[in-house]
């Protein structure tokens, strides 16, 4: 496999093809006609879906903390670059996103009745963005795929969505729009920042990356880029754009935005708020803050979900606990909690998703998403029954699924800091099932009292095509996740440790701008930028799974000397 | 003597600019912008005495235009008398809001 | 991961165990029942799309007289089979691990399940003198239970699924107590919870049976709540959740009687009065009775309520090390088993009265486990596991008996209430005797297990008095205790044996027997009753008239065979609190009390069936509401009702608020109201746009003037 | 080739392309010129004809790069800004004579006269844009303005049209006279007409500071009027709805362009040592410019007075460059108003695919079903849209963040966020357009036939959107061209950080 890899030159090419070849595949979707386009659509994502899996292999957990790196000027005016690269936990992003892609095109080829090529080419749009979100090493880059996934989700909710799509749509891209224009006020702070000392422009990670800034700009440019990520998340009290995108929404849209575009805010949160801002990060009243929002979100969420009369919703308002989980895990600000984190959003991507096409499922059967409407299923739909409830205990965390690793660690990590916080949280695995089992219970069991639903069929050969492999997973994940655990490691302990050395003291920040002049020459000078962390430098490669982001010593002593 | 015509300048600019507030016939309003160009053309004048003899040509190209902008201003007006029968501004009011 | 769990396996075959105990074959123990639940479940659902397909063209399947099709035969070998070669695999582990003095737990790791930073999980199961014994309990007794209900289940539709769950529950139950850590506990902690919920609603076309499987899995929750808590401080405290890493270094790392460690025994005692139905939280066993009764034998009675005590008893140490925690458990066992059992004395459901001494009955093991007397609290749960599933299937026979009999004339009465019964030993003499076999096991009466396991956990309790004057009151507790039960349990055999017949003429002639296949399991489970006790007997005991005079094979062979994993707990006992007394609170040595509470369980059981049998008892429909205290028993303390009144329906009308003030009315108001201020404010600005010249005009100077005035000034 | 000025005639090098254009405009309106009773000439034949005039004139501004100036006295300049805003208001008359025909046509007016109007229209802006004589900047305003009034009320036979030409001309000639006033108080102060005289002056601290500061503040509110800051900018929705879209189009676009590009060269020029007098003007009218024209034009309902408002709102990101007014500002200005040009005048051309016969058919309702019936063309207006909603993968993004880094550059951060957050509010009233295009299902009876676009308008859409979508990927070159063509207009660096720390 790997010989085939690089025989191939896979490292050099697949990031590049993961974000232009859906693009590339709107062509083959317009040509194609309109009963064909979801075939053309389903393979094509597919076979993208085949290509990044080859991502797991070439990703060396050993390697250095950024692999796939390519960089070429693109603005040069403004010092923007087309710079890619992933660590562990963008890949294992990636790979949600392109594994999602084909099942949510599968799972809806009946539900999407018209406009078909247009809804597939805005499906092959969004991919383009969310891969190039997880991709990017630029800054500027990345906010441009931020935005970008807007457009298509948009249009996917506001015309094949249900009544109020409009008002779902517009307050869905108002909403995250604010959030991140705001963001976009901040990168170009740090921006001007980072050149303060006379350094050329660049919006390229690695060196807005220490950029000194105050506790007090820290703390600004935190609420900006907070705010644009708390709102994506979504993190209570910003939250309420989600129900209503996520019931009108048709099946797909919200396939994808629970499994992958909630996930574009926390992967904001590990890859940029934590790193650029650490001293806000770290700030006691900024991180309790963030924790109580996310163990409000918590059990606040699983309540109003308990409450909905509409299955959408109550699964939309389970993305809300599950979220809150993730912030829990992030801004525990260890290495559990960060890893729990991250598993918790691949796991929520599994089994939401796949909650998401269930109810779809039924959605085209009944036409209906009101829980009352249903009932007894169970007896006319064995099938799609279990696939119902392994998914429900999938979400609720029962060990043996992946629900469960990943809440597991994320609560664990957060004990080690703030038990309190962690206590409260725990009470979720409680709500979860105060929730989750009535809904069941509502739609599989209870007398099958509806002629209407005595009659319906069960899954289909397509439905459990697509839900097999989601069932797979949920249950893979839970029993052996230590493949995906290895490969974020690296990328979780970088963030984790790098705030904890810079944040140590108040000289490390000082250190940290001297180490940045220092490295800003070689970056400029060096034909291979940013060579320092991509190359097997013993003091800065992760080969030895920790020097991640860490400030070489003699660094710090050269520059004070 | 150039403060003199400066303030007397001034005050037909400011006289221009009070007729075009409160009156409502679109000629009468017309003539008040005339008068505001003029008030400049005096101020030229005033300073021409002063800093060269260029100020008296910039009145006549100022004269010119405000020329042209008569043979224009009055076709329009004449153009919106046909649809309304009328000059008075304050029944032009279909755009608005 | 294939490819390491199948070296993981290889090793398992090729690896030889310290200590001189190589186990057989453990990981297939785990994987038969697992195997078990893959070819059932496929079976099921093949079966339940078949009766869909029926259901979709409106006919219903009749399973009862239709040539029964493979999908309901294959389970009734596949079911009870993989239990068998568990059991006898165990049974081999068992015997091999009898002839070697192991000191250390042998373990056996499959692969890394979590693993990051500090923490590493393994996929580890651990094979010791505990788990061993749980082990062939739950096989054991499990297998029984599988061929009964071969019998009970035959016709129902779901049979395959029912095999399917109880299978799964087996392997979940056995990866409880053979993981080699907390999370690989809790893996089986949670999935026997789940496999309770999913057979309690087993037949969940029933709204209330549907219901009661959820109570049971949320009210577990709340209890795995605990759970979870506990491991966190657990790892916070040790870096690890491994038992041997843990237990090993808690008596050095730990401060005795600290915060940390009577947290962590709290948090574990809420996980443990969760799964096994303790005070406050047992309010789901009564309910979960909703489900087939072999179920409530097997997962409700036998296996998995004790969950808990195999909790206490595998963190003996850290118990030892809370003296708080500890007293804790014992306290709230007292006070569940004394609860339990008034409640017990006014139910009419049998499986009610059944439901409400299991719960009791565990709080008896909480006693045990609570005042260091671990052997005797597992030594209660095995001889209860007997004889409370000896009990189960019996009134399973009665019920499966009933339900004939009233389905044959329609009549609609319960099955399952006491008061329509009675006279039945006439139509079901094998049920009748081996149901008060258990009965005298169950009341503690000389040589019957029960007599031996609970006597010995009274006497700890009582010679624990030293310690704290806390233990003369449980001490009181539990010998009432042991009377109420002595009397609820006789009531109940009464009602149903004995006195005339009230099902009514046509019924009666329907009442019979139950079929072999669910006889010889009851014949099995009573002698276990009857001899299960023999293990343990205390030296002295043996030595005495109970014991005929040491005719007895053995003695303290569990306390004996325990000994390794809870000597340490012991020595921590008898240093900080001081050894146990060696008479009772008020006097008196082991063989005289025992004496003593044989005669008085013996008394109480005769008294009580004179009494009840001497009552006019009409059936159900015919019989006045309980009155007065009776109401208040019957109504189980009105506990559901305060639960639902201070809990449930505060919740629910907070998540109801939450939803319809907090989150439509406060913030989606304030994000709408953004909106439609800001095109209000739009709207008004509109306004400005006369579409008069002259206003425009005038604004416009007046902007000029601001901007004179600002440049100028 | 170098021009010395020593000679007059070198004006008539440097000033080749307007002479070209103006030439040309002569031929256009003789060649629309038949008698009554002959049937009128094909507008799309003298589009194009008035194409080849904008094409000539574009070649001889991209011949002017290669001339240099090096009498700094002279009226005209050949500096890289003329010559960028040159290319702005040629592209700006192209595309509105490429669109054009779909209005001009439908309602029988003369094709001959209008583009003439706008080719001289176009020459005035070209004045405005290379001059540094304030008398010259004032006769080649009223040159560009009165075709403007002309454009305007061209319709004779709309009602609309009439009284917005009343309304534009009224208003405009009465800022002219606050211009012109202006112009009189800095000649009376400073002694000069010519801008880079006048920034010595000031400079120098000569002058009578009353006269001067006043006669500034009247220039400010002359442009003010022009490009339509608010609270000068009453008359833009009125005259922009009542206005022929083609005509509404070009003020939008390339007016707003002219009279920026003249607003910057004066206060950059004439003025840079007063920045700290008039940078609080410009942050205000700015700010309020932002706030209350996206506000209002949440509330409309009609498209053309909405994308009214949303050019008065542009105008206000626009002013933002010139309260930074920093070189990266300055390129900013330039790129956005190039871009601007673009998506506005495509905004207009789908609009009057949609407005039918008459102009009767402007509310957002209308466009109900239009996604389904005509989805190239739709696509094509959600791109202008997005871009103008200033959309990240479309040139729009591009200019913003060029004004944005232009503002945070000077520590504008107040603006910035006003700017952004205006930002989030113009999203409602653009994606409102978006949504009732594709997912309101067409009325009853409504056939996509009905949607008439003649081929040069589909030709300027085309283009248009392939410009916007083209800078918005790869905006790289143009930006480091209008970087260069502000080439010391910026104030330097160190002025923003002494004044606010």
């Amino acid at each position: 496999m790997s010989g085939l890899l690089q025989a191939s030159a896979y490292e050099s090419w697949i990031l590049h093809a993961l974000i232009w070849l859906p693009l590339l595949g709107i062509l083959g979707v317009l040509a194609s006609s309109e009963e064909r386009a979801k075939h053309f659509a389903f393979a094509w994502t597919s076979g993208l879906f085949v290509l990044s899996l080859g991502l797991l292999w070439a990703f060396d957990p050993a390697g250095p903390l950024f692999q796939f790196t390519s960089d070429a000027p693109w603005i040069e005016l403004w010092g923007v670059g087309y710079s890619l690269g992933i660590d562990g936990i963008s890949l294992f992003m990636i790979l949600l996103t392109t594994f999602i892609m084909p099942v949510a095109i599968l799972g809806a080829y009946r539900y999407i009745g018209e406009k078909r090529r247009a809804f597939y080419a805005l499906m092959l749009l969004l991919q383009t963005g969310i891969v190039g979100v997880f991709a990017s090493m630029d800054l500027f880059l990345f906010y441009i795929f931020f935005e970008l996934t807007l457009v298509p989700m948009y249009f996917i909710v506001g015309v094949w969505g249900g009544e109020r799509r409009v008002y779902a749509a517009v307050k869905f891209f108002l909403y995250t729009a604010l959030g991140s224009l705001l963001m976009l006020v901040g990168i170009l702070y740090l921006y001007i920042q980072a050149q303060a000392g006379g350094a050329p422009p660049s919006f390229h990670y690695l060196e807005l990356l220490g950029t000194p800034l105050t506790l007090g700009e820290q703390l600004w440019l935190f609420a900006a880029f907070a705010l644009a990520f708390a709102i994506k998340v979504p993190l209570f009290p910003f939250h309420t754009w989600l129900p209503d995108a996520h019931v009108e929404a048709p099946t797909p849209g919200s396939v994808v935005l629970a499994a992958v575009l909630l996930k574009l805010g926390a992967y904001g949160f590990i890859r940029f708020v934590l790193p650029f801002f650490p001293d806000a990060a770290t700030h006691p009243t900024v991180v309790m803050v963030m924790l109580v929002l996310g163990v409000v979100g918590i059990i606040y969420a699983a309540w109003v979900a308990a409450v909905q009369p509409d299955a959408k919703k109550l699964v939309a308002y389970t993305s809300v606990a599950h979220m809150g989980f993730v912030v829990l895990g992030i801004f525990a600000l260890t290495l559990n909690g960060l890893q729990g984190g991250l598993l918790v959003m691949i796991s929520h991507g599994i089994s939401t998703g796949a909650l998401f096409l269930l109810l779809g499922m039924l959605y085209e059967r009944r036409h209906t998403r009101l829980i009352e409407d249903f009932g007894g299923l169970a007896r006319v739909a064995p099938l799609l029954a279990t696939a119902f409830v392994i998914t429900a205990l999938a979400t609720i965390g029962v060990p043996g699924t992946s629900g469960f690793v990943g809440e597991f660690l994320a609560l664990l990590g957060t004990w080690e800091r703030h038990p309190i916080i962690a206590l409260v949280g725990t009470t979720g695995v409680i709500f979860a099932a105060y929730y989750m089992l009535p809904m069941v219970q509502k739609i599989l069991f209870n007398e099958l009292d509806r002629e209407e639903n005595r009659t319906m069929p069960d899954l289909s050969g397509r439905e459990i095509a697509v839900l097999a492999p989601l069932v797979a997973l949920m249950v893979l994940l839970g029993v052996f996740p230590t493949p995906v655990l290895d490969r974020m490691e690296p990328g979780a302990r970088a963030v984790v440790e790098y705030v904890e050395e810079t944040t140590r003291d108040g000289s490390l920040l000082e250190a940290a701008r001297l180490d940045r002049v220092d490295t800003q020459s070689r970056f400029v000078h060096d034909s291979g930028r940013h060579e320092l962390l991509i190359s097997p430098d013993p003091t800065w490669s992760l080969s030895d799974r920790s020097g991640a982001f860490r400030i070489p010593d003699d660094h710090i002593l050269r520059d004070e000397g | 003597m150039l403060v003199e015509a400066l303030v007397l300048s001034a005050i037909l600019f400011v006289i221009g600019t009070l007729g075009v507030l409160v009156r409502r016939n679109a000629i009468i309003m017309f003539l008040c912008i005339e008068l505001q160009l003029n008030a400049v053309n005096l101020s030229f004048v005033a300073f021409s005495r002063y800093l060269g003899i260029e100020g008296q040509i910039y009145v006549f190209f100022v004269m010119t235009v405000a020329a042209a902008e008569a043979a224009v201003g009055l076709a329009i007006i004449i153009s919106i008398f046909r649809h309304y029968e009328s000059v008075n501004v304050e029944n032009f009011n279909l755009l608005k809001w | 991961m294939s490819e390491s769990t199948l070296s993981a396996v290889a090793a398992d075959v090729g690896q030889v165990a310290g200590g001189g105990f190589d186990p057989v074959l453990p990981g297939l123990i785990l994987l038969l029942p697992l195997l078990g639940f893959a070819v059932n479940g496929a079976l099921a659902l093949a079966s339940g799309s078949r009766s869909a397909t029926a259901l979709r063209e409106g006919r219903e399947e009749d399973h009862a007289s239709s040539a029964r099709p493979l999908t309901h035969t294959l389970p009734t070998w596949v079911g009870p089979g993989v239990m068998l070669a568990a059991f006898l695999l165990t049974a081999v582990n068992f015997v091999g691990m009898l002839g070697v003095e192991l000191a250390e737990p042998v373990i056996r790791t499959y692969w890394t399940w979590m693993a990051t930073g500090a923490l590493s999980v393994e996929a580890a199961i651990q094979l010791d003198q505990l788990s061993l014994i749980m082990m062939m309990v739950i096989t054991g007794v499990g297998f029984l239970i599988h061929v009964f209900s071969v019998g009970y289940m035959k016709e129902d539709p779901g049979y395959p699924r029912y095999f399917a769950y109880l299978n799964l529950f087996v392997f979940f139950m056995l990866t409880l107590v053979m993981g080699a850590n907390f999370p690989m506990m809790f893996v089986g902690w949670e999935g026997v919870g789940l496999c309770s919920y999913l057979l309690i609603g087993f037949w969940f076309r029933d709204r209330e049976k549907a219901n009661a499987g959820k109570k049971a899995f949320i009210v577990n929750r709340v209890g795995d709540f605990g759970l979870l808590v506990a491991m966190f401080i657990l790892f916070a405290v040790f870096g690890t959740l491994d038992y041997q890493a843990i237990f090993g270094a808690a008596p050095d790392t730990l401060v005795y009687g600290g915060a940390t460690v009577t947290a962590v025994t709290l948090f574990l005692l809420l996980g443990a009065a969760g799964k096994s139905a303790q005070v406050p939280l047992y309010v789901w066993l009564p309910d979960a009775m909703a489900g087939p009764t072999p179920v409530s034998a097997l997962i409700h009675a036998a296996t998995m309520v004790t969950a808990g005590v195999y909790l206490v008893a595998r963190s003996s140490v850290l118990f030892a090390m809370a003296p708080v925690g500890a007293a804790a458990v014992a306290t709230v066992g007292a006070i569940t088993a004394l609860f339990a059992a008034t409640i017990a004395l006014k139910q009419y459901d049998i499986k009610k009265v059944l439901a409400y001494s299991t719960v009791s009955q565990l709080g008896f093991m909480f006693m045990g486990v609570g005042v260091g007397a671990y052997a005797a609290g597992v030594f209660h749960l095995m001889t209860h596991a007997f004889f409370k599933a000896l009990l189960f299937l019996g009134a399973g026979a009665v019920i499966h008996s009933m339900h004939h009999a009233l389905h044959a004339t329609h009549k609609d009465w319960d099955a399952q209430d006491m008061r329509n019964m009675g006279g039945l030993r006439r139509f079901m003499p094998a049920t009748w005797i081996t149901m008060w076999v258990a009965t005298l096991a169950i009341a503690g009466i000389w040589p019957f297990a029960g007599f031996f396991s609970k006597d010995e956990i009274i006497w700890y309790v009582g010679t624990s008095a030293p310690a704290s004057v806390l233990y003369t009151v449980l001490w009181g507790m539990a010998i009432a205790t042991a009377l109420l039960t002595a009397f609820y349990m006789t009531r109940m055999m009464v009602m149903t044996f004995h006195g005339p017949n009230r099902t009514g003429g046509a019924e009666a002639k329907h009442l019979h027997e139950a079929p072999l296949n669910m006889t010889i399991p009851l014949g099995i489970l009573a002698v276990l009753s009857v001899f299960g006790g023999w293990i343990n007997v205390p030296g002295s005991v043996r030595d005495s008239f109970f014991g005929g005079f040491g005719l007895l094979p053995m003695s303290d062979w569990l306390d004996r065979w325990l000994e390794p994993l809870t000597a340490t707990a012991y020595q921590i006992r008898v240093d900080q609190l001081g050894a146990y007394a060696s008479t009772s609170p008020v006097g008196g040595g082991h063989v005289l009390w025992g004496a003593i509470a044989t005669g008085l369980a013996l008394a109480v059981v005769i008294i009580g069936a004179r009494v009840v049998g001497s009552r006019e008892i009409r059936p159900a429909v015919d019989s006045p509401e309980p009155t007065g205290f009776g109401k208040i028993l019957h109504d189980k303390w009105y506990v559901d009702e305060l639960y639902d009144r201070i809990l449930v329906r505060p919740i629910q009308s907070l998540s109801r608020a939450c939803w319809r003030w907090i989150d439509q009315v406060i913030i989606d108001g304030t994000v709408n109201a953004v909106g439609s201020m800001a095109r209000g404010f739009g709207w008004f600005g509109s306004l400005v746009q006369t579409g008069q010249l002259n206003t425009y005009a005038f604004i416009l100077t007046l902007g000029a003037l601001v901007v004179l005035g600002v440049l100028i000034l | 080739m170098t021009l010395d000025f020593a000679s007059n005639a070198d004006y008539l090098w440097v000033l080749l392309p307007e002479i070209v254009l103006s030439v040309w405009a002569m031929v256009v309106l003789l060649a629309g010129v038949r008698r009554p009773d002959d049937p009128p000439v094909n507008p799309e034949v003298l589009g194009w004809l008035s194409l080849v005039g904008i094409a000539l004139a574009a070649g001889v501004n991209g011949w002017l790069y290669g001339v240099t100036s090096t009498n700094p006295a002279a009226m005209i300049t050949v500096d890289g800004f003329r010559l960028f805003s040159n290319w702005i208001f040629l592209l700006g008359a192209a595309l509105t004579i490429l669109i054009a025909p779909a209005y001009v046509a439908r309602q029988r007016l003369q094709a001959g006269e209008f583009y003439t109007l706008i080719l001289l229209a176009t020459v005035g802006m070209m004045f405005m844009g290379g001059t540094r004589n304030l008398i010259l900047l004032f006769l080649a305003l009223e040159t560009m303005s009165i075709a403007a009034y002309v454009l305007t009320a061209y319709n004779r036979r709309d009602r609309r049209s009439a009284e917005g030409g009343l309304k534009y001309f009224l208003l405009g000639s009465f800022s002219s006279g606050f211009l012109l006033y202006g112009i009189a108080l800095v000649w009376g102060a400073t002694g000069s007409v010519h801008l880079p005289e006048i920034g010595a002056t000031v400079e120098a601290g000569a002058g009578f500071t009353g006269l001067l500061l006043a006669g500034m503040a009247l220039l400010a509110i002359g442009f003010a009027f022009k490009v339509a800051a608010v609270p000068f900018h009453m008359w833009t929705p009125d005259v922009y709805e009542g206005a022929p879209s083609p005509a509404t189009a070009f003020m939008a676009a390339a007016v707003k362009a002219a009279s920026f590009v003249a607003f910057v060269r004066v206060f950059m020029e004439a003025f840079p040592a007063l920045y700290e007098s008039w940078y609080p003007i410009m942050w205000w009218l700015a700010a309020f410019t932002m706030v209350i024209a996206n506000v209002v034009a949440l509330s409309q309902s009609n498209v053309k007075r909405m994308l009214a408002y949303s050019s008065v709102a542009h105008g206000g990101y626009l002013l933002v460059a010139l309260a930074a007014a920093n070189q990266m500002a300055m390129a900013g200005l330039l790129f956005y108003l190039l871009v601007y040009t673009v998506m506005t005048v495509g905004a207009f051309g789908v609009l009057m695919v949609v407005a039918h016969h008459g102009e009767d058919r402007l509310q957002v309702e209308d466009y109900a079903g239009f996604g389904a019936m005509r989805p190239l063309l739709a696509v094509l207006f959600t791109i202008f849209l997005l871009s103008l909603a200033g959309f990240p993968g479309t040139a729009g993004f591009m200019a913003k963040i060029y004004l944005l880094q232009g503002a945070v550059d000077s520590q504008l951060w107040t603006l910035s966020i006003l700017l952004v957050l205006t930002t989030v509010v113009s999203y409602y009233y653009y994606l409102r357009v978006a949504w009732f295009m594709w997912m309101r299902p067409a009325p009853e009876g409504q056939v996509a036939a009905s949607f008439w676009a003649p081929l040069p308008l589909k030709v300027a859409l085309v283009a248009g959107a392939g410009i916007i979508l083209y800078l918005g990927i790869f905006p790289g070159g143009l930006l480091d061209e209008a970087m260069a063509s502000a080439e010391g207009l910026g104030l330097a660096r160190d002025v923003f950080l002494g004044l606010r720390p």
